[in-house]
């Protein structure tokens, strides 16, 4: 609970602890600081019958879907960002007999849904959803009138994951994590959550952090496990640590259009290693073509 | 001058932003014309990502709304719960850009499937922010090609509410934006009828007749009794989009 | 409406501007950055029939109480912090005959009300206020059944200011503004307001405030005004800058327990002054007493 | 050894935290007692103060809540609303901390008014942060002196709920928080009844007799079959409070 107690442990341990079968887990970040290590170790761990939550499923839930870690999935927009489809995802909901589960909503009502989830409310209220098909579609967006105005206003109901992961930049091993860059709904849908992992680039001292208390998002108080995994967001991106790899994302249409393609994606960089490491090393040259560049800003004063 | 639709279609967007302002955009075309306007006649333009990206000048043409290119220099990084609630649901969204696979004679846009809800034909990738986007902003504006498939007479699924929902006028939803009022495509400009709603030709790019846009929209398209004649891309215009903006050709393909 | 055209102007001229009699007007922060130079100016154009509203109206409000601005007061506590009573809102509000309209919630209620206005909903929902007298008190609170438990919750209505003001670190020309330590309500009861004025310590070029872009907490698209007024919060703190002034609040007892000294006070240091540089010329010493020791903290990487 | 009702207090609300508890905290002998704690059995103990400081390690004896020594160095500084949603309604608060003008058989605290409301003999500052704090905490403390007009059968207001509110049981309410269970005084503890809800006494302080504490009760206190008696502060207790966590007696006064 506190920031002296470590709680830093390996990715398979992290995994192993804390996401069980049939778990609603979620990955957030919002193309920044997604973290794939993570959910390659959910792969390599076969969990199974998962609702699988965040607004942009992206291409790491394509191989959890793929992988067959999902019986559901929630989320409110699911393609490869500036590049198309994602096939896996795809073939699981077209057709007569989709595999996949589908709870659909706008970003606006997930992180509506995480916002009540993380003020222990049932619901939120949003203006939104009039005119369109969506609540047709999906019957948990509800509506409400209200006490005041006597207008009738849309909610959606909150969202309580199991499990939530999130990639940052820099955590101490008690869990008090700081990001800059997107922060996305991350706050929100960690403190949702009944569990915590925290995934960071940079294992600091706790006085790294109290150095700068304002760029805290996520306290150690609701964090359950740290793990330190460098280059963990890989294809995504780790603002001041590394740029997004757009050539991968690019590369997977051809992948997971072809459902041999992407098993042997999967066996080769998912299955086929032990460890994040093991898939660094399956990407030689990686980190000099990808490591940020130096845009350091300046500090502030907290004296008083 | 040799010019092609995309870029017919970025210079034609970017005369429709005023100087200040304040714009949620997404990649691609939408985006190339934010900064066309902002390097000619719009330099305070405002662009917000639905990422969180406040004021964003980006170094390099970003490839995904997410892109850290888009944070770093830009004004602000807000949370996604501030964009939607503070900036757009709370009204400070000028103008809106939105595409489609799907556009309809009531602008209503579907991102979502073709085909049967439970078992589409193609599963698109959803809203993302432009259910909001479309009944928020004060103005929508969409930017798509032509074609019968594009422009069917009904969306298969409304994702994004235009000016009329089986039956129901716009009005009655109370919405705080104006909705898709005008439509960019690849020859010409459609524009929704203030009274009805419904989509009409309003202007038409040089050398193209009401017959060829006729063609590629599925159902019977009024016309404005006056139709306005766009000019083409300037040299400027052009000279921007292709040597400055996307010189690599990312958006500007055809 | 952008970084490029200023608001730049002086206090006099903001206040005169923006601030109207009979407003609804907020100068928020929670013990942190009170912009008592604003309150100040308000008494000395001599605005009346305000309904003030914060959720701690502490010394600025006493003070702009015994001056005569205000004929309603929304608030969650009124006290000195950490010394005792506000004895003009006391005797505004005591006994057969009070002078001053209240409309009274908890702290998480006007928290709550300043998200419905930033949020442009015309209600927000809690889990508070049973079992107390305070929907009694105030009839604005009032209840929603959830749609999807059934279970009944408080609500609270929007709040939204004709104008808040909002002292920070620094802004930009155009009112983008950074803020660190306490942040309180100020970014909620600024995007709930219809205006907005800024008043800052240090005017710093775009650039900076570009340089760490995360800092920012109010964008200058909503503000209509930016003042440069240095130790315009004194005697309230400003981190990084200068420290409260504690001896004040502690004297402020004596002063406002008696109304001639209190009237003593507003001649001397409000209505006997011009403007902010003429109040610190009053008080020899205030500088060097409590300017802000260097704790600077490190900056991060913005790169990629 | 010699030492204060304050200081006695202190003690006594510092032995009730456990190690690793989330406490929301307010100045005065709270804060002492939080201190203290952090300094003997709980080093763990993680304080959030209201304005928004979490895991504050003051350099100094903060003089508000808002005292920038409680921003600097600590762990977090959030905004209010992430406060009161994220921290107390969320359910993270162990431990509340409060004191009140008036708190009544049932635990209910009035810190809005003495007198009617409309017209109040003694206006008082009003809730702050308490109604929520008394709703939400897993648990309550109360720290206040005895007295007849202090503890009154019933409060004039109730600001912040107990266990029973114009007859009808808190169970009623269902609020998370277990309300005010621990009423830490300066002649002894009272507790509230497991069954009823009734404040009773618990446990007595050195050489105080249940008289002393029941001419301090506005009503007919009932005390538990067994009293416990309540350690004095120890040597390193009352070392730490005067040489250490409150060298200037802001608040050890009496």
């Amino acid at each position: 609970m506190t920031d002296s107690a470590s709680k830093v442990l390996s990715m398979h341990d992290a995994i192993a602890r804390y996401v069980h079968d049939g778990d609603t887990v979620v990955i957030e970040g919002f193309t920044h600081l997604i973290c794939f290590a993570a959910g390659h170790e959910i792969i390599r761990q076969r969990r199974r019958d998962l609702t699988l939550a965040r607004l942009t499923p992206d291409l790491i839930y394509d191989q959890m879907i793929a992988a067959g870690c999902a019986r559901k999935l929630i989320f409110s927009w699911a393609g490869n960002p500036g590049v198309g489809s994602l096939h896996a995802f795809r073939r699981a909901t077209e057709g007569a007999a989709p595999s996949l589960e589908l709870e659909e909503y706008s970003h606006f009502g997930m992180v509506a849904r995480f916002s009540a989830g993380a003020a222990r409310l049932p619901f939120w209220t949003m203006r939104d959803y009039a005119g369109t098909d969506l609540p047709r579609a999906n019957p948990a967006i509800k509506n409400v009138v209200c006490p005041y105005t006597g207008e009738q206003l849309a909610t959606v109901p909150a969202l309580n994951p199991d499990v939530t992961i999130i990639h940052a930049q820099r955590a101490d091993a008690a869990g008090n994590t700081q990001i800059w860059g997107l922060v996305g709904v991350q706050k929100e849908a960690a403190f949702a959550s009944q569990r915590v992992i925290v995934v960071v680039e940079e294992l600091v001292d706790t006085a790294v952090i109290r150095a700068d208390p304002n760029r805290t998002l996520i306290p150690g108080v609701i964090v359950s496990g740290v793990v330190v995994e460098p280059w963990g967001a890989h294809p995504s991106y780790a603002q001041g640590f590394y740029d997004r790899d757009n050539e991968f994302y690019v590369g997977w249409e051809k992948i997971s259009r072809d459902p041999a393609r992407l098993t042997g994606y999967l066996d080769e960089f998912v299955l086929g290693v032990e460890d994040r490491s093991g898939y660094l090393a399956r990407h030689p040259g990686l980190v000099e073509r990808l490591r940020a560049s130096q845009q350091v800003c300046a500090g502030v004063n907290y004296g008083f | 001058m040799v010019f092609s639709a995309d870029e017919m279609m970025a210079s034609v967007a970017a005369r429709e932003l005023a100087d200040g302002d304040v714009v949620f955009v997404g990649i691609g075309l939408p985006n190339l014309a934010c900064n066309l306007a902002r390097a000619t006649h719009a330099p305070n333009l405002v662009l917000i990502y639905e990422s969180g990206a406040v004021g964003a000048t980006p170094s390099r043409l970003p490839v995904s709304i997410g892109d850290p290119a888009l944070v770093t220099g830009s004004l602000m990084v807000c949370g996604m719960a501030d964009v939607f609630q503070c900036f757009l649901q709370n009204g400070r969204i000028e103008v809106g850009f939105l595409g489609g696979a799907q556009v309809d004679r009531w602008g209503n846009i579907n991102t979502t499937v073709i085909g049967d809800y439970a078992h589409p034909t193609v599963r698109l990738p959803g809203s993302g922010g432009a259910t909001e986007i479309a009944a928020h902003a004060r103005r929508t504006l969409i930017v798509a090609k032509l074609g019968p498939r594009t422009f069917p007479e009904q969306v298969d699924f409304v994702t994004s509410p235009g000016h009329r929902y089986r039956g129901t006028p716009r009005s009655a939803f109370r919405m705080p934006g104006q909705g898709p009022v005008t439509v960019i495509t690849d020859k010409g400009v459609l524009e929704a009828d203030a009274k009805s709603g419904e989509l009409v030709l309003a202007a038409l790019y040089p050398g193209v007749s009401v017959s060829e846009v006729r063609a590629g929209v599925g159902w019977p398209l009024m016309a404005r009794t006056t139709l306005r004649e766009i000019a083409p891309p300037t040299a400027r215009e052009l000279q921007l989009l292709r040597d400055v903006l996307d010189p690599d050709r990312l958006y500007l393909k055809g």
